[in-house]
């Protein structure tokens, strides 16, 4: 019985989020407090099944819901350790941004529908993340880009609407080309669950069709690509600044970015499998790509005058790391690759909510505008500091960790430039992070802020979510060894799933 | 009596306990815990504290001192405890809990880098006590402060990355290794040359080998003087440690890397000698001689690279010459940051100790030196050592000419308290540390003939010097720039880049590419505000 | 003599018509609750026969006991169980919805005209998706555009007139090619009966003309490029009801017939050329569509375009029924595209009609900063678009998948290519609508007239086509189950 | 030859007539002449022995239509404006491309129509044979109402749609239909009464006889319906027939009593015999004989009302 | 020739100048007529083609053609009374496209 109510529990979470969006856009824009115990109740519950779920999966039940939607094709949610590194991620981070979505958009209109499509689009990052097969990856990496439209534009005047239109004409033709390759890939090799180590059928197709074979993968990399936001298809992610805080923080750590990640690590890793991406010559130029896009991102970002367009392409850079461990192919770089889907997360939502307090408190988007926020501003200031230290992979901080594996990884098979890259990025978020970190503590004021209300710098609902995450990154960092960090579910995840590599 | 093994953590935690004390409300129990807190550090020089195993800590953290480190703890707890007290009872400038609360910091991460038995809480160490450095140095906040600071930072950082690189090629063949195999590693390493290299070029610029040596000319003079103590006197030596931590010694004889190591080491000594006699400011001579006598100590490790068999000897010899260098720097910075009208008193005995003269701990760790040089380049470094005493005589000399009056103002008692302190212990601890490490270079240096040897060339300098300070009316002094060559190579680099985009653009104008930009740069089309 | 078939099939012709003539005779407004029960009747009706035709298969009725080529069959297989059904659930929304939509102030003597007209048409309608004899397919399509007609012109304009009389014409020639068609083909076979005409008919010139000539007629019926001109004018300008009716199952029962007609009456001339023709017209006019419903600036129009846009799917079934590979998916494809695009076009075109009712306007620039009154309306418009773009979790993007399956099983990469192009392009008209939707007020525009209140049942009626459609896209396999049923064998 | 010959007169004549209804420049010139051609096409009806089809084609297809044509004509036409205002004809090309496409159409059809061999069997060779068991001895009724009987009530409904269908595009009252009658309390034309009790009841006899004869010969509910919609016309002509804007009771009851009847007959089939639309055993002539008098009035009313473009009438005799 | 099939090329005839007129003549009661020729022309295709068997003549042929007649006058009528209130409505005795 235990077994049967544990394989429930992948759709139990994942209509929980469906049915939170569902009541909140029922209750409509009046009714804020209720709106907000369903939010709070909606994101808790979700948080706690998926708890639940990662038990089970540690006690070694199989979590497992399928149902047939098409004659050749089923939707098959699977909570696998991978899908629940990024679940709980999600999960977590949704609860979080929850409470600050409630702080921060406060006298703010259109709430209902916010919330509504937020609850949205955890459902269908859940779903990508418990994803069985490639068509039911593809719904929910879909449902993802049209929950997530309504957000980017939530402001609604001019600027937002030509960042969405900018978003879905990357997206969407993500979305086609994935279209495309997911059915080719069907038509192939037929209905395949995804297995670490690479569908073998996929494997024998690929003998048959090299070509066809090839041709299918760039496409399916294609459509992850976008989200991923690899170089050149990472244009949307800065145009997305636009929207509130909240979103930026949901698009760039918590959904969308983490989405197309983790499609690259189910296309490589259990798709085709590393060993035969790396035969189809594929792994090197995606590695290449990634590698372009972390330098890429960081010298872009280096050209930012406004912290949330540097933050957004810090991200671009960010990301391709978990790129570039997938596609260095050694276990140690996938590891490392896993724990800096985490990471980045932790880090990056931590620096958007501190950005959006400050534009929220002080009124300031621009960096140059930011000196002597630390002295105002301390508790938000010192978190925005840990987690730029921690995107600069100072050690402490769970930044290092991510780097240090992926290092070693890369060096394990033999790409020593990785260690190049690193460093070169390493360097880079100094130049772009540090000068933000001198101007908030070592300068003196230069604009005149509203003074403080009472003695909190912010309201709480501001505050508490950006201290939870920045001490987040900092145990990610510290406890990095113990079985329970990302670090260590990532490990697990590799050495069960992925041996082969 | 054997410490319990948690207690090793305790110098990195009581300073970063302090820090956090002076930013709460107990300021002056902060302050007062600051001052002794890094005593805590010689808890680990007992003999029974053998090591700390953290493994749920960052990558499984390992803590044990071995004789390096025991050495440059019986340094670093008083010199740093001098500076803390200095500065807690002393500093009386602003933002003063700022200060304190980064000396503790980088008291702490050098505590971490000093005690690191693993691989990636050296590296972790040492980025942070690199980060921790840069409030000090711009504590005063002028301009002239934050360009030193950014050169510092600059320079540090672009080292750091080459650290980076080798730790990462370390931990991919041996994982995060203990520091005690890290040696053997590098030495089986495929890429050892690459390795080796970076290692070295990695922790040059903290130890201040010319021409990295830049930024620690800018940073003393702007830094204040407890920060420039414990720059001087500690954070330099930082750099030995991660040299004697990684590199083979011992392992692989490397010939051409040691050769160029020594000849580096000796150039800078040479050049920052010369180059430190033209300064005008004391802080800025003393940064010279510290350059100076980090170039002696590069050669020892230069020596040991060269020929693995005399790696121990040169290792005592740079813990002696080391611990006897911290003493009497971090006396003379601290001595600098009296007002009194004698202050040079104070100063003497600690000068007279870094020229070498017979008696002070100077001869000792000279002794040293030559007996480790002897062995391995056969008497080839004798007299260039001769000289390099002198050149050192001849700056301190300067440097006693410059710093000798004070302005008369009042000395609070613990800043006097803490340079008697340190001058006392240069004197005694010294010969401790050399007779618990190499007796036979303590037995050496008591000889009469090598006494006289230590005297000849304190006298050629003083005479130099006085001639010098006969002539002064009418030579004049060559003026060279604080950090020599960095300053006008950024001079340059400011003018070529401004020629640069003046060609870019008028390229651009010519092929008519686009309109010429307004002359403002264009405010970017940001966001209407409420985003 | 006997029947042979469920007695469900005659009643899903017999109830609405019945209940349309009742209407009549009482007069609307005596009898407002008698269209409901009537329409809940006819949906029971469809109910049984789909149950029997999943249950035992294709059902044959001979009305008056005469077997075929004698009298007339209606016959209902798991394709026409489909559609009859699909008919029942738009139907049954319209009909509520129409209740309060007629019911107030000014729409109110039309009310008397327009529930025996929609009545009659649904029985029409059933009648043609039951039928199998060719003239009394003639007659069934004769008697939805004469029903159709005055529906667009109920509400008098200019406009409506004007596409009423468009309609009208070409329908009318429409059916005369059609009937010319039939004429022919009874003449060379003897028989009127659809599969016994497929079983004579051969591949010889007469019948090639016969079924130019009925292709031609259905094509235009259908909307399909290039006869699509009279549809955009017709549709948008015909009131809420009628417009979700049109563009749901009228036009749709066209392209149905198309379908039939040459998977069932002339497999034989089904050869690869004649594929490639009208699934080269069936790309055209989902190019086509879509790119004109990218340049409108009402809302209504958007929406006609599209209609004009989809129904060109189904069309690609043709040249891929020819391709043993592609042939079952995409005939899955194509039949589930028809169906899902009803449902999701009725609630369009019936969200569209809220909007146009409270508003007063459909002009897509006034949608900005929309009143929130009207956000469930928008929400169903939205969903309802989102099936239009055959995008996950809806029945549009099932369809879509398996036409797409089998264009790539088959390797057909040019039908592949038009229908991925088709969803982008679907995303670029759907999503530019719903942009103007989500867009603030503009500041600078004076407070616009309060929306005028919207009553319940019209608010709900589209949200609840729109959810059929996600309930839909949740599984596709009870529907496909039940279109094996009676599948010709090459697509079985 | 004489046949060969008349069948070549028909012919010519009813080819002559298409063409000049399409090409004449005058609009009414055309409206008569289509009546004419409709006349002529009943006698090919009868020529090709259907002479049912005649009888329906002259009262209906000549008769109805020409009348309605004649109406829309003069509303279409108001007597101010003079001559036709004709929109500029089509380019030159344009036309040329139609005439293109017309002969290609009537090529294909000709070529198609020569092509075609009679089949063996035809359906209509099976009804003729199992005639007998349709309970009416004329062929066309029995396909009309037994064997094919849902096209015949489908056929009705199309009728009653399109009544629908004009009172949802009617126009008022005053305008509709063959449009005011000129003063009738005027000189009515003296032999106007007279012809009204002569002819009206001859054609009601006329028309019950149709409707009786059309179980055994050419007749039935279509021929009579057409009559008593001629009889209809004429009374609306001469305004013994008011246009009324609401549809009595009685007159919905008409308008719907036949299909609603022949629906009934057709459910009880299914009960009773074995199929809808199936009589029981020997009931089948009195029970066509009963849907075809209630099709009658369902196709005459319908035809008169459209004709009157009033909802209703209302007997206003003198 | 027999005289069935004279008439069916007469019918074919007829369809053509039916076609031609609709499509040339732009007047909505000129177009009405010429839907009617064609309707006439189908009808008498019918007819003769039931003409064709020496024996007998096939009634199915008539009975639809008996049916086509009564669609076609009430689609006319339905057309006619539509072009009426469409002139009433636009003063156009055309389909507004046709406007050149």
């Amino acid at each position: 019985m235990m077994a049967a109510a544990y394989g429930l529990l992948p759709l139990a979470a994942l209509l929980t989020a469906v049915a939170t969006a569902a009541i909140v856009f029922a209750l409509g824009d009046a009714r804020r407090r209720q709106r907000t115990f369903w939010n709070l109740f909606g994101a808790g519950t979700k948080l706690a099944l998926v708890l639940l779920m990662a038990h089970g999966v540690l006690q070694g039940h199989t979590l497992e819901v399928a149902w047939p939607a098409l004659p050749g094709a089923t939707l098959r949610l699977v909570a696998d350790p991978l899908a629940l590194l990024f679940a709980v991620l999600s999960s977590l981070l949704w609860l979080i941004t929850t409470v600050y979505a409630i702080a921060y958009l406060e006298g703010s209109g259109q709430r209902a529908r916010f919330f509504g499509f937020f609850s949205l689009c955890v459902a269908a990052t859940f779903g990508v993340a418990l994803a069985g097969n490639p068509f039911t990856f593809f719904c929910f990496y879909e449902l993802l880009t049209l929950a997530t439209y309504p957000l980017v534009v939530h402001r609604g005047h001019s600027a937002a609407l030509a960042a969405g239109r900018t978003y879905l004409g990357y997206t969407l033709g993500g979305g086609a080309a994935l279209l495309a390759g997911t059915a080719a890939l069907y038509v192939a090799v037929g209905e395949q669950p995804f297995t670490p180590g690479g569908m073998p059928a996929v494997a024998e197709w690929a003998d048959r069709a090299p070509v066809a074979a090839t041709a299918v993968l760039a496409l399916l990399l294609g459509g992850v690509a976008v989200k991923a936001a690899l170089f050149p298809l990472q244009g949307w992610l800065p145009a997305a600044m636009v929207a509130p805080a909240p979103v930026s923080a949901l698009l760039h750590a918590v959904a969308v970015v983490k989405a197309g990640a983790f499609g690259v690590v189910r296309i490589i890793e259990d798709t085709y499998g590393y060993a035969l991406a790396a035969e189809l010559h594929v792994t090197p130029v995606l590695s290449a790509l990634a590698a372009v896009t972390i330098v890429y991102g960081s010298v872009r970002a280096l050209a930012q005058a406004e912290l949330k367009r540097r933050l957004a392409f810090s991200t671009v850079s960010q990301v391709s790391f978990i790129t570039l461990g997938v596609a260095a192919g050694s276990q140690l770089a996938l590891i490392g690759g896993l724990a800096h889907l985490v990471h980045q997360g932790l880090m990056k939502i931590t620096l958007f909510f501190c950005a959006g307090n400050y534009a929220e408190t002080l009124g300031e988007h621009r960096i140059d505008a930011l000196n002597g926020a630390g002295r105002r501003m301390p508790v938000t200031s010192a978190a925005f500091t840990v987690a730029a230290l921690g995107m600069m992979g100072a050690p402490p901080l769970a930044g290092f960790i991510s780097k240090w594996y992926l290092g070693i990884g890369a060096l394990a098979q033999g790409q020593g430039w990785v260690i190049g890259v690193l460093v070169a990025s390493t360097l880079l978020n100094a130049a772009y992070f540090l000068p933000i970190l001198r101007r908030l503590w070592l300068l003196p004021a230069t604009r005149d802020w509203p003074a403080r209300a009472g003695r909190a710098e912010a309201h709480r609902g501001l505050l508490d979510p950006v201290l939870l995450t920045a001490t987040a990154v900092l145990l990610a960092g510290l406890l990095a060894a113990t079985p329970l960090s990302p670090l260590g579910w990532a490990a697990r995840i590799v050495e069960q799933g992925y041996p082969g590599l | 009596m054997s410490v319990p093994e948690p207690l090793l953590l305790l110098p990195i935690l009581a300073p970063l306990v302090a820090a956090a004390l002076l930013g709460g409300r107990a300021r002056r129990l902060g302050a007062g815990l600051l001052a002794v807190a890094p005593l805590t550090g010689l808890l680990a020089l007992a003999p029974g504290a053998q090591a700390l195993e953290l493994p749920w800590l960052l990558l499984g953290t390992r803590l044990a001192p071995d004789t390096l480190a025991r050495a440059l703890l019986a340094l670093t707890a008083p010199v740093a405890a001098a500076a803390c007290l200095a500065a807690a009872g002393g500093y009386a400038g602003p933002r003063r809990s700022g200060l304190l609360a980064a000396l503790a910091a980088t008291v702490a991460a050098l505590m971490g880098l000093l005690l690191a038995a693993d691989l990636a809480t050296l590296y972790f160490a040492y980025s942070a006590m690199t980060l921790a450095a840069y409030p000090l140095v711009v504590h005063a906040r002028t301009p002239e402060a934050f360009r030193a600071g950014r050169i510092y930072l600059t320079m540090a950082l672009l080292a750091e990355a080459a650290v980076l690189a080798a730790v990462l090629l370390i931990a991919a063949e041996a994982g995060n290794v203990a520091l005690a195999e890290a040696p053997a590693a590098v030495a089986g390493h495929d890429r050892r040359g690459l390795l080796v290299g970076l290692i070295l070029v990695g922790f040059a610029v903290k130890a201040g080998v010319v021409p990295l040596h830049a930024w620690l000319a800018l940073a003393h003079p702007v830094a204040p003087v407890p920060a420039s103590a414990l720059l001087s006197a500690l954070l330099v030596k930082a750099a030995l440690v991660g040299w004697w931590r990684l590199l083979p010694l011992g392992e692989a004889a490397l010939p051409g890397l040691g050769a160029a190591l020594v000849v580096a080491g000796l150039l800078s000594s040479l050049y920052a000698g010369l180059v430190g006699v033209t300064q005008r400011r004391p802080k800025t001579v003393l940064a010279y001689s510290t350059v100076s006598q980090m170039g002696l100590m590069t050669v020892l490790t230069g020596l040991a690279l060269l020929q693995p068999a005399a790696a121990p000897a040169a290792g005592a010899a740079l813990a002696v010459f080391a611990v006897h260098h911290g003493l009497a720097k971090g006396a003379l910075f601290l001595g600098c940051g009296l007002h009194g009208r004698r202050r040079g008193w104070y100063l003497l005995p600690p000068a007279l100790a870094l020229a070498g003269a017979p008696g002070t701990s100077g001869v000792l760790a000279k002794a040293g030196l030559k007996e480790v040089s002897a062995s391995v380049a056969e008497a080839a470094l004798g007299p260039l050592l001769f000289i390099l005493s002198a050149l050192t005589t001849l700056l301190l000399a300067r440097f006693l000419a410059l710093a000798w009056r004070g302005d008369g103002g009042l000395d609070p008692l613990p800043q006097r308290l803490a340079v008697l302190a340190l001058v006392a212990l240069g004197l005694v601890l010294p010969w401790g540390v050399g007779l618990r490490l190499a007796p036979a270079a303590v037995a050496y240096a008591l000889q009469p003939g090598v006494l006289a040897d230590a005297l000849l060339p304190v006298i050629a300098g003083a005479a130099v010097a006085a001639g010098a300070f006969a002539l002064r009316g009418r030579v004049g002094m060559p003026r060279v720039p604080e950090g020599d060559w960095i300053k006008p190579a950024l001079l340059a680099g400011v003018r070529l880049g401004r020629a640069a985009r003046r060609g870019w653009r008028a390229a651009r104008r010519a092929s008519g590419l686009s309109a010429p930009r307004s002359g403002s740069l264009r405010r970017s089309p940001g966001p209407p505000p409420g985003a | 003599m006997a029947a042979g078939g469920a007695l469900s099939l005659p009643l899903a012709f017999l109830l609405p018509l019945l209940t349309a003539l009742v209407v009549f005779l009482l007069g609307a407004r005596r009898a407002p609750w008698l269209p409901g029960i009537g329409a809940l009747a006819t949906v029971a009706a469809v109910a049984d026969a789909v149950r029997h035709v999943a249950a035992h298969g294709p059902q044959a009725y001979h009305l008056g006991g005469w077997m075929p080529p004698l009298g007339v069959e209606l016959y209902a297989d798991g394709l026409a169980a489909l559609m009859l059904a699909m008919t029942a659930a738009v139907g049954l929304a319209v009909t509520a919805y129409a209740g309060p939509y007629l019911h107030d102030g000014h729409h109110h003597q039309e009310a008397e005209r327009f529930w025996p007209l929609w009545l009659v048409q649904w029985a029409a309608l059933n009648g043609t998706f039951l039928a199998a004899d060719l003239f009394n397919l003639y007659i069934m399509l004769e008697l939805v555009t004469l029903t159709a007609v005055p529906l667009v012109a109920i509400t008098g304009d200019r406009a409506s007139l004007g596409a009423a009389m468009r309609y009208l014409l070409l329908a009318l020639l429409a059916s005369l090619a059609y009937l010319l068609g039939v004429a022919l083909l009874y003449g060379g076979t003897g028989t009127l009966h659809l599969r016994q005409v497929g079983e004579l008919v051969g591949a010889g010139g007469p019948a090639a003309v016969a079924a130019a000539l009925i292709t031609a007629g259905l094509l235009l019926k259908g909307a399909i490029f290039p006869l699509h001109t009279w549809l955009v004018p017709a549709h948008s300008n015909a009131p809420a009801p009628a417009s979700a009716v049109l563009s749901a199952l009228v036009v749709q029962a066209g392209v149905y017939l198309v379908l039939r007609l040459w998977l069932w009456t002339f497999p034989a001339l089904l050869s690869p050329a004649v594929g490639w023709l009208l699934g080269g017209l069936g790309a055209a006019s989902v190019l086509y569509g879509s790119l004109q419903a990218l340049r409108q600036s009402r809302l209504k129009p958007v929406i006609a375009y599209s209609t004009v846009a989809q129904l060109g799917y189904p069309l690609l079934l043709l040249p891929l029924a020819a391709v043993p590979a592609a042939a079952a998916q995409a005939w899955q494809g194509a039949a589930y595209y028809i169906v899902a695009h009803g449902l999701a076009k009725a609630g369009a075109f019936l969200a569209a009609g809220n909007i146009r009712y409270s508003l007063g306007h459909d002009r897509l620039a006034g949608l900005r900063g929309i009143a929130p009154e009207l956000s469930v309306s928008v929400l169903a418009l939205g969903l309802a678009f989102v099936s239009l773009m055959g995008l996950p979790p809806t029945a549009g993007f099932l369809a879509k998948w398996q036409l797409l399956s089998g264009a790539l099983g088959g390797g057909q990469w040019p039908w592949a290519a038009v229908i991925v192009l088709g969803g982008l392009l679907a995303a670029g008209y759907g999503l530019r609508v719903l942009a103007m939707a989500l867009a603030a007020a503009p500041s600078d525009e004076p407070v616009r007239r309060p929306p005028q209140r919207l009553p319940r049942r019209m608010v709900a009626v589209p949200l609840l086509l729109a959810l059929a459609v996600y309930l839909l896209g949740v599984s596709a396999v009870p529907a496909l189950r039940l279109l094996e049923q009676g599948a010709p064998e090459a697509l079985g | 030859m004489i046949d060969r010959a008349f069948d070549l007169l028909l012919i010519g004549g009813m080819l002559g007539l298409a063409v000049q209804v399409v090409a004449s420049r005058a609009l009414f010139r055309s409206v008569v002449l289509f009546i004419a051609l409709g006349l002529l096409m009943a006698v090919v009806w009868a020529r090709l022995a259907a002479p049912d089809l005649a009888l329906a084609e002259a009262a209906i297809g000549a008769g109805l239509t020409g009348a309605l044509l004649l109406a829309a004509y003069r509303a279409l036409q108001p007597a101010g404006e003079a001559g036709d205002a004709e929109p500029a004809a089509l380019p030159r090309r344009w036309a040329l491309v139609a005439a293109v496409l017309s002969g290609a159409l009537v090529a294909a059809i000709g070529w198609a129509v020569l092509g075609l061999e009679p089949p063996a069997a035809s359906a209509g060779r099976e009804a003729l044979a199992r005639l007998g068991e349709s309970g009416v001895k004329s062929p066309i009724t029995a396909v009309l109402l037994s064997f094919r009987a849902v096209d015949t009530l489908a056929e009705v409904v199309v009728l009653f749609a399109a009544f629908l269908g004009a009172r949802v595009v009617a126009e008022p009252l005053g305008r509709a239909g063959p449009g005011p009658r000129p003063d009738p309390a005027g000189g009515e034309p003296v032999l106007m009464p007279l012809l009204l009790r002569v002819t009206v009841p001859m054609g009601v006899l006329v028309a019950g006889y149709l409707l009786w004869s059309g179980g055994h010969q050419p007749g039935g509910a279509f021929q009579a319906g057409a009559v008593l919609a001629a009889l209809g016309v004429l009374l609306r002509l001469t305004g013994r027939l008011q246009p009324v804007a609401e549809t009595s009771p009685a007159e919905r009851l008409a308008l719907v009593g036949g299909i609603v009847l022949f629906s009934a007959i057709g459910l009880a089939g299914a009960g009773m015999a074995s199929a809808v639309l199936a009589y029981p055993e020997g009931w089948a002539y009195t029970l066509i004989l009963l849907i075809e008098t209630g099709l009658t009035l369902a196709i005459a009313l319908p035809l008169t009302l459209l004709f009157s473009g009033s909802a209703g009438l209302r007997w206003r005799g003198r | 020739m027999t005289q069935a099939g004279l008439y069916t090329l007469a019918a074919s005839a007829l369809a053509g100048i039916g076609v031609y007129g609709l499509i040339v003549r732009r007047h909505l009661l000129r177009r009405i007529l010429a839907l009617n020729l064609l309707g006439n022309a189908v009808f008498l295709l019918l007819v003769a083609l039931a003409r064709r068997h020496p024996g007998y003549v096939d009634p199915v042929p008539h009975a639809m053609v008996l049916t086509g007649i009564v669609v076609a006058v009430s689609a006319t009528a339905l057309a006619l009374v539509l072009a009426r209130r469409y002139y009433a409505e636009t003063g156009l005795r055309h389909l507004p496209e046709d406007e050149g």
